[in-house]
Parts: C-alpha cells; structure tokens; sequence
C-alpha cells in the first residue's frame, strides 16, 4: 500500500468553530493527529461530530480556524464515509465496486477482493436496493480498501454491522494504522484499542486542548 | 411473491406448452397463407375499390387481433391482480409485443389503404384511427414499465394496472365510428341485422383472421415458455455462485 | 378519514415551502407560451390558429413536472411505509396528495393561464371561460398524472415512465379542453365541450385513487 | 394508555417463507409472541430480519405462510420504525411531530411531551435536514408514544442513538411491555431484560432452492 | 481525468440500465407531439403552424425531465459526498454527467425529432435540418439544464428562486431553434438561426460546467 510513513503525516486543526443554523456547535478547537493514531469523536446526538468530520473532509465549511493535512503527495488525503452509503439502487454491488475502482484509478486491490475482505462475495449480484442495511454499510467500507489514502473520516463505521462486521472494521482500523495510516471515527459504544477520545460534549464551553482526554 | 409459485412447479405447463405452441404457430401460419392466398386471387374485387380493397385481408384481421390482444392482457392483468396467479403475468408480458406488432401492421396497412381511399396516408381528426394509435403507445407503455421496474413481482403488479386502466381505450377504439366524426368504414362485419359483406369477402378473411389467431396464441406460448427458461436459468446461475462462494 | 385530512393539510405546506412548488410549473408553462410568438411568427392570425392549442399542450406538460416528485420522496423517505401501516387508507392519502399538489400547482397554472391567454392575442372577455376550463382540464391532468407518478415511483428516470404512461391518458382531456378553448375564442358554444372536459377529470377521479393505491402498495412491497 | 390486555393480545406466525430477488431468505417460520412478550431478531447481515419485520407489518408480501395478530379492535394494531425514519427535510422536528398526532387522530399524549420524552424539547425548531442521525432516529421514536399501539416492530430502534439514547429506547420498551405491549425487534449488540431471541442465521438450513429450479 | 471518465461510463449505463433505455425520452417526446393535433385541431395548415414550435416545446421538456434528479439522486445518498472528497474536479465530473445523460437521451430525442416532423406535416426533405437542429438544440438544453438541475439538487436549503432563473436560459435555445426550423419549413435562410442556437449551445457548454460545479459544492455544505 502506498501510504505516507507515519511520521510524515499529520493533521493539524486550530481553533476550529462550527455554526449550525444559528447555534454554536463548538469553537476553540485545536487538535492534532498523526500518521499511526486514532482518535474517536463522542458525545450524545447533535453534539457535532458529523459536522467535525465533514469539516475535516473539506465538505462542510467551518465558521473559523483552520484544518492542515501534511501528507502533500495527495491531493486529496481522506477518505470520507458518512451516514449515508453512497449506495446506487439500481447497480449491482460488484458494479459499483468496480466502479469506484475505476473512479480512484489506482486501486490498491482489486473490486473482487475487496468485496470478499467486507464479506460481499455472495452478493456481487444483488442490485443496491435489494442489499441489507449492513450489507450496504459493507459495501461502503470497501472503497477504504480499494483506494489507499493516509486518512480515514468515519461517521459511526460499525451502524447497521453485526457483530462479526463490528470486528471487521476493528480490524481494518488497526491494519491501516499498522501501516502509518491515521483514523478519525464519530462512534457510539464499543470502539477501537489503544486510542484516544475527544469529548465533544465537554467542549461547550469555549473549550478547546482540554477535551482531549 | 405469485411470480414465484409458479415456477416452484413449472413442469406441466412446460410439458403441455410445448406442444400447443409450435402446433398453434403452424397451424397459424398455414391458415394465413391460405387466407391470404384466398383473398388475393380468389376472391371477387370489390366493386368500387378494385383491387386495393385486397389489403383488407390484412388490415382487418390485423386490427381485430389487436384488439383481442390487448383484451387478452387485460384479461390476464386482471386475474394476476385478483387471483395471483403467476402464469397470468407472463401470459400478459409475453402477449405485449405480439400486440403491438399487430397493432403497427394495422396502422401502416392502413395508411397504405387510407391513400388511394381517402386521399390521405394518416387523418389526425379521426377518432378511430387516433384512438388506435393511443391503443399502441399503451402497449409500449406497458412493456417499458416491464423493463423499469427492478423486481419482477413489482413489475408485475404495475403493469397490470396500467393495463387495466388502458382497457378504457378499448370501448373508444370499436364505438368511435359510431359516434364521433371518422372518415373511417363502420362496422361491417360485426354488426348485427341485414347482411353487409358478401361471403366472398368473408371467407378468407375469417380464415385469415383465425391464423392469426392461431399465430398469436403459438407465439404467445413461446414467449412464455422463454420467459420461464431464462428465469430458471438465472435461478441456477444464482445458485452455482452460492455453492462456488460457499 | 382524519388522517387524509391531515395529510392533506400537511402536502399543502410541503408543495409551497420547499422542493419545487408551483414556481418551476408555472415557469415552465409561461415560457413555453411566452416563446409561441417567437415560434409561430408575430403574425396575430397564426396566433390565433396556434395559441389556444399550444397553450393547451403547454398546460398539460407543465402538470407533469410536479408529477414526478408527488411519491417518490414520501417512498424513498420512509414515510410510505408509516402510512401504510397505519390503518389509514391508501386510497385517501393518494387522493389527499394529488389534491393538495392541484391546489398549490394547478390552480396558480389556471391563474396564470388567462394572462398567457392575452398574451396569445385571445379576446380578453373569454378570460373568465379560460380560467374555469384549465381549473377542469388540469384537474383532470393531475389525477390520471398521480396514477403515473405511482406506477413510476421507485424507478429511476421515473419521471420519463410517468409521463409515457401518462400521456395517452391525457388524450381526452386534450382534445376536449382545446375545444371548449377554440369555441370559446371564436364565439361558438363551448358547453358541450367543456362538460366532456368535465367528464374526463371526474373519470380521473373515479379512477385515479385507487390505481394510485394499488400502485403505491406495490411501491413499497 | 389504550392498549389491549395482555391475554387478548397475540401474533401468531405460520410456516412462513420470504424470498427476495430469487433467493429464499427463511421458510417455515412458525411462532408466537403474547402481549407483554418481547422478541429480539438477531442474525448477521442480510439474514432476513428486516424483511421478517416488513411481512409483520404487511409492508412486504410474504412468499408464504399466515400472519394472524388477534387483537381485532385495531385496524393496523402495529407500529413499524423502518431503517429508514420518515423524517421531512423542510418540516420541522416539532411540525413533525404535530402532523403525526393528528394524523393518528387519537394522540395519547401531546407532541410537546412526546418530544421531551425522546430528548428533542431543544430542537422543536430545527428542520428535518438539521438534524443530526440520532436526532431522526428520536424523532421517529416519538411516533410510538404519540399514538398508542399495542405492537411495535423496530429494526434497529438504537442505531446512531447515543448511550443515553439506547437506555432510551430500553425504558420505552420496558415500558409499554408492562402495559401489555409486545415487542419485536430486529437488533445487533445490547438487547432488552428479559425477552426471547430468533437467530435467523438458524433458521437457514433447507435452502430449497430445489424445488425452484 | 480518469475519474470523469469512470463517471461518464457509469452515467451511460446508469442512464440506459434502469429506465428503458430511450424508449422513455423518446415515448415522451413522441406522445407529447402526436398531442398537438389534438390541442390544434387536425387541419394541416394549423399543424403547419404549431408543429414545429409545438415540437420545439416538447424537445425542451423532454430535455428537463431527465435532469430534474440529476443530482438530486447523488446528493441525497451520499455518492457526492464520495465524489468531491476524492480530488476529482467537480467540474469535470458535472460535465461527465450532463454529456453522459445528452447521448443517452438527447441522441435518441434527435433521432426521433424527423420522424414527428413528418407525423406534424412537416416537409420530408426538411428532416435531416431537424435531426441538425436537434442534436444542437438538445445539447444546449441539456448544458443549461445541467445548471438548473445542480440548483435545484440545494433546492432544499432554500434557493428556488435561482432554480427559476435558469428557465431564461433556455429561451434563447428555444427561440433559434424554432426559428431554424420555420425557416427550414417554409425555404427561407435557416443559416443565421441555426449559427445562433450553436452560439446559444456553445455558450451553455462554456459555462454549464463551472456553474453546475459551484452549484453543488453550495448543496453539499
Ligand atoms: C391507419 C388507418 C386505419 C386504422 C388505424 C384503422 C383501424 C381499424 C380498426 C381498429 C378496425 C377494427 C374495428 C372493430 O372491429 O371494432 C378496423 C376495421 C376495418 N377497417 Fe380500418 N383502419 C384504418 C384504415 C382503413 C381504411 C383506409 C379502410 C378502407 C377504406 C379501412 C377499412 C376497414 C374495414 C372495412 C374494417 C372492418 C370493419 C368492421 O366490420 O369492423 N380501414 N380498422
Ligand atoms: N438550522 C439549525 N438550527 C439549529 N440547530 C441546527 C440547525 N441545523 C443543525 N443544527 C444542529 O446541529 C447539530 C448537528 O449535529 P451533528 O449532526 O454534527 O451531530 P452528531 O454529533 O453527529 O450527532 P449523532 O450522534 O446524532 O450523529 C444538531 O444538534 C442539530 O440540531
Ligand atoms: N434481488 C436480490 N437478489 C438476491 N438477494 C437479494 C435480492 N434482494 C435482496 N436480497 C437479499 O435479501 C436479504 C435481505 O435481508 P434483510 O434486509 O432482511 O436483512 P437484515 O437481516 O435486515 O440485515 P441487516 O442486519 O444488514 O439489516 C439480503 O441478504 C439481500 O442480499
Ligand atoms: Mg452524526
Ligand atoms: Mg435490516
């Protein structure tokens, strides 16, 4: 895999602030993670963890500070999965991991293989519509493998996985750290070893190192 | 799920069917040449049209047997709706084209007959002819909604009801001489009372009328029977990736 | 029965605060007529030849739009799902829904129409018959359109299904609204036209809600 | 709260089969759930507990088999909460709410209490599209109290909910089984106190693909 | 690049897969036209006099339809989020899809454009000047609409008004393009007409990429 060694890779975040409607979701907030860590964001629903992850994807706009990645050889650093599956109705579940092998254009394996890692190799025929909840979750972790990238943006990775997909993506998370890959991961319950945690609901006030437990 | 039942015990209507459809499209095509045959050199030519009348042979058959097609599918809509039962949606699905097949036989052998008779290949102010017209862009309808929907037990069911909504074009289609403005013959041959066609005109055109008859029930079967086999054939190929995978 | 009512209620805002409204029909409608002059040429006599019968075409297509949008959403969403389990008729919700989405599309449609209509060189006193005939005619429009919209939901493109599956059913509508239209612009009796446009959008009504329902509870099987 | 007594109140599920696509998901199911009772649904990814919930609530129709609930004062004696939380972009949590107290037409409690209950009091304002994944989720929670039903079919009622959330959901649970309620949940992870469990993934064996092709 | 071209493959199949291919476009386009003669009334002269705008109309929609979800699809479950994280220009990629969607529906719609010409007594040797028109017609529409599709997929989040703005940009194509075909009908110069509805689809060419682009960066924030 080509990923950028661990000590090259950092993301560095300054008093970030972000504004939903007209409510101050956080501000003040400054972190940095490196190639190897993981760090996983908590909080009860709506304390702003989707919106922390979509910034640091470059989907959402903050209100102040600023995101860095250091990792200059990408143009494009992170992989982000959302709540959403990015699932199409209509397309096979192997036609939409070739696809998106073809889309990255330098995929690490191929769209069979990854499809056999998330447990889809039964499936490669079934049209998105017809997948379950988790398959469809499966499937959307896939692009993690089939394009390398140094950093991965997960909103709750493991919702809609039984247990056995719960230890799948515990696994992957720990591969790719294993290789100076960096993971951030909103989550509930359960999550990954030898991490650390940002409390979003402990950043309230104009917070901003000390969330970091 | 009605799709489905039938093909837990499809043997029978396999068995059976094979037979009917290759018998019925024989019989079909021989009862049309000879019809055909009939109306061409044997028959009288008609006293003010002259020969061009002898498209007729083909015109009229091939309209009624739109019609009965179209009556078929509603038919078979209407027991997949009510009944659920499976052999009735594919009887309607593979019944479509042959409908519309015939349907656009009788509108070009119409236009052609339209041109010397009234002047003109297509009359946008005549109720039948239009009403015709619409009766082919339903089947076409029909048979997209077939190839949109992504399940076929969906696909079933909303075919099914646009068909039998369609249904209201049918009464339009036969009356419309009746009552709206039509430059269009009235009926002729279905019309109650004194005689109005000769059984020189009659008897290839009834022969005819039955090869199509006899055409559209042998190559419906055969659609069927296709339809049926590929099913299945997908059903094995799923399950070979099942067992190879696991 | 009160739960149509309240969906009823509850589509009305929906139409007019977000995801189309009547604005794109109605836009639709007005550049489409608006562009008739520019098509047919300034002369007043081709105007008056064409105007009635494109603004009538031009009518009908602008219902489509909304069509698309009436159940797909409330599929997709989820939200079909809790009103079918919920005891209250599918019948009535699909015919709540086509209501509501008239009232905030078809009716602005027939408010405008009677401008276009001026604009088209037609006699101002028939403003008043214009008005009610497209009242009647997209009526009719939007309930067989619904039947449509419900064959079509869930399907990718659905809003090309619909309009196929439509548009045949469109026909009488058609032909009779053009003619209360033409009559009415050159004086001549528009009454039996107008009720055969009239008996169309009450075919539609009779029909429309439950091929809609039966439609819908395929949608969502 | 209107509910049916506990004695009147049972689902009765006959040699019930399910087939998606053209594959058979489980066949002759049978079982029994009484009021008061709570069933939990587990099985990995895929194994049919979703659509086992949608053929309870009449959504999907099953390939065979009878589903009988004998509590015949209702006309749709059930609840269902999708994967999916029905929730209107534009509308806002508390128009949500309202639309569907009056739409049931029998509200057992306002749509204000109902909102508090489920933990969105602050959040009556924002719209549909505002709201954060777990927030829906309450949303759709909130449907349950608003009109009383006396069965609830949940696929995965705790997913994207927080800790304090998930306690939720077990509180409610617990709540309506002592009114005489019964439950039926399809559901990975934590369950509820006290209830019984269909694996799926047991049910599987006679594939009988066989008789199919 | 690569990734553009991926989604332009995607988009074709996508496009052809799960809707019928180009029966619905062009089912549409052809009901929608054999429509006129009912709204118009059967007289040739009239139909000489409507046809060609009226076929002109039902082009633009059948452009529109298919555009409506363009994005609105991706947006919704997260395939945009993927796209614009990747370091694939947006751009490039709203370009990928409205070309993917011109040649899986507006080739077909070009192709059908003579035979209704001939259906609306259009004169026969006229119809390779509207399979021309058409291809360019349809391409501007469908440039313009790419614009209006990417506004309106942010609809949501309050904007329809822009979405109706984009409906002026179809007026110009729409203009020229009728124009070129009365003057193809009836022998006058179609040059000058048909240069400007090229001018009109090279202009939407210019900026329907870049607009569309913007458009959706706004709609996933
Ligand atoms: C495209 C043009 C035409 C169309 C769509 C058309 C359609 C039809 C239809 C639907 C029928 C069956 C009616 C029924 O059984 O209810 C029919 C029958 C018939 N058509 Fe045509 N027709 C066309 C042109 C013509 C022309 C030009 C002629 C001759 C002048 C003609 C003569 C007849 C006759 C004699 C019958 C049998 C009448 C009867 O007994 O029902 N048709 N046509
Ligand atoms: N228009 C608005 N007005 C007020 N608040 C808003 C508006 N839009 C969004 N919000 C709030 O912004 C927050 C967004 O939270 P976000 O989705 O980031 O939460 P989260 O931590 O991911 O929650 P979950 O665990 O439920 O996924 C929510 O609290 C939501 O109510
Ligand atoms: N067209 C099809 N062809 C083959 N299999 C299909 C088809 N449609 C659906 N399926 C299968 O049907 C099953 C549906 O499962 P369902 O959604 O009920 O699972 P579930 O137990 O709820 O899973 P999850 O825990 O992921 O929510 C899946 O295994 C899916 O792959
Ligand atoms: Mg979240
Ligand atoms: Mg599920």
């Amino acid at each position: 895999m080509v990923v950028a060694p661990a000590s090259s890779l950092v993301l560095e975040v300054e008093n970030l602030a972000a504004v939903r409607g007209l409510r101050v979701l956080f501000e003040g907030l400054s972190l940095r993670v490196s190639g190897g860590e993981a760090l996983e964001l908590r909080g009860p629903n709506g304390s702003g963890k989707s919106t922390l992850l979509r910034i640091l994807a470059g989907l959402t706009r903050q209100h102040a500070g600023t995101v860095t990645y250091s990792a200059d050889e990408h143009d494009a650093p992170h992989h982000y999965l959302g709540h959403a599956d990015a699932v199409k109705p209509t397309e096979s579940a192997g036609e939409q991991a070739r696809f998106w092998a073809s889309y990255f254009g330098r995929p690490a394996i191929t769209a069979t293989d990854a499809l056999a890692r998330v447990g889809l190799s039964q499936r490669t025929e079934v049209p998105g519509r017809g997948l379950s909840a988790g398959q469809k979750r499966r499937l959307a972790l896939s692009r993690l493998l089939i394009d390398p990238r140094p950093v991965w943006l997960l909103d709750e990775p493991t919702a809609a996985l039984d247990i056995e997909g719960r230890k799948l993506v515990v696994d992957l998370v720990a591969e790719h750290r294993a290789t100076g890959g960096m993971v951030i991961a909103a989550i509930h319950g359960d999550g990954f070893v030898n991490s650390n945690t940002l409390d979003l609901s402990k950043l309230k006030a104009p917070a901003n190192l000390e969330g970091l437990a | 799920m009605a799709v489905m039942s039938i093909f837990a015990n499809p043997h029978r209507f396999m068995a059976v069917s094979k037979w009917f459809a290759w018998g019925f499209s024989g019989l079909g095509a021989a009862l049309i040449l000879f019809g055909v045959y009939q109306g061409l050199f044997i028959a009288p030519a008609d006293y003010q049209q002259g020969d061009a009348a002898r498209i007729m042979y083909i015109h009229v058959p091939s309209m009624w047997l739109s019609m009965f097609a179209y009556a078929f599918m509603v038919g078979a809509s209407f027991v997949s709706i009510v009944w659920k039962h499976a052999l009735a949606d594919v009887a309607a699905k593979s019944a479509a084209p042959i409908g519309a097949a015939f349907t656009a036989l009788g509108l070009i052998t119409g236009s052609i007959w339209g041109q010397p008779m009234w002047g003109t290949w297509w009359e946008w102010g005549d109720a039948r002819l239009v009403s015709v017209l619409i009766l082919f862009f339903v089947f076409l309808a029909y048979m997209a909604i077939w190839q949109a929907m992504d399940t076929p037990q969906k696909a079933a069911r909303a075919a099914a009801i646009l068909c039998l909504v369609g249904a209201i074009n049918l009464p339009v289609i036969h009356f419309s001489v009746d009552f709206l403005n039509t430059l269009h013959q009235k009926a002729t041959f279905f019309a109650g009372g004194e005689e109005k066609a000769t059984i020189g005109f009659k008897a290839p055109m009834y022969t005819v009328a039955l090869g199509y008859l006899a055409l559209f029930g042998g190559l419906t079967l055969l659609n069927m029977r296709a339809e049926i086999m590929l099913t299945r054939a997908e059903m094995l190929a799923q399950r070979k990736q099942a067992q190879a995978a696991g | 029965m009160s739960g149509s009512v309240s969906v009823f209620v509850r589509e009305l805002k929906l139409a007019w605060s977000g995801g189309g409204g009547p604005v794109l029909p109605v836009g639709f409608f007005g550049v489409a007529c608006i562009m008739t002059p520019f098509a047919v040429g300034p002369e007043i006599e081709n105007l008056k030849t064409a105007g009635p019968g494109v603004m009538w075409i031009a009518m009908a297509l602008a219902s489509l739009l909304p069509m698309e949008r009436l159940f797909q959403a409330d599929l997709e969403d989820g939200t079909l799902d809790a009103y079918a389990g919920s005891g209250v008729a599918m019948e009535g919700i699909a015919l709540a829904k086509t209501v509501a989405h008239w009232i905030a599309t078809g009716i602005p449609l027939s408010l405008a129409a009677p401008i276009l209509w001026i604009l088209l060189q037609g006699a101002p006193e028939v403003a008043p018959m214009v008005i009610l005939t497209s009242l009647i005619g997209s009526a009719a429009f939007f309930m067989f359109g619904a039947i449509g919209a419900a064959l079509a939901a869930g399907v990718r493109r659905g809003g090309l299904l619909i309009a196929l599956a439509t548009l045949p059913l469109y026909v009488p509508t058609m032909i009779f609204g053009a003619a209360t239209l033409y009559a009415a612009a050159i004086g001549e009796g528009w009454q039996t036209p107008l009720m055969l446009t009239g008996a169309a959008g009450l075919l539609g009504l009779a029909i429309s809600p439950f091929a809609a329902a039966m439609a819908l509870r395929t949608a969502i099987d």
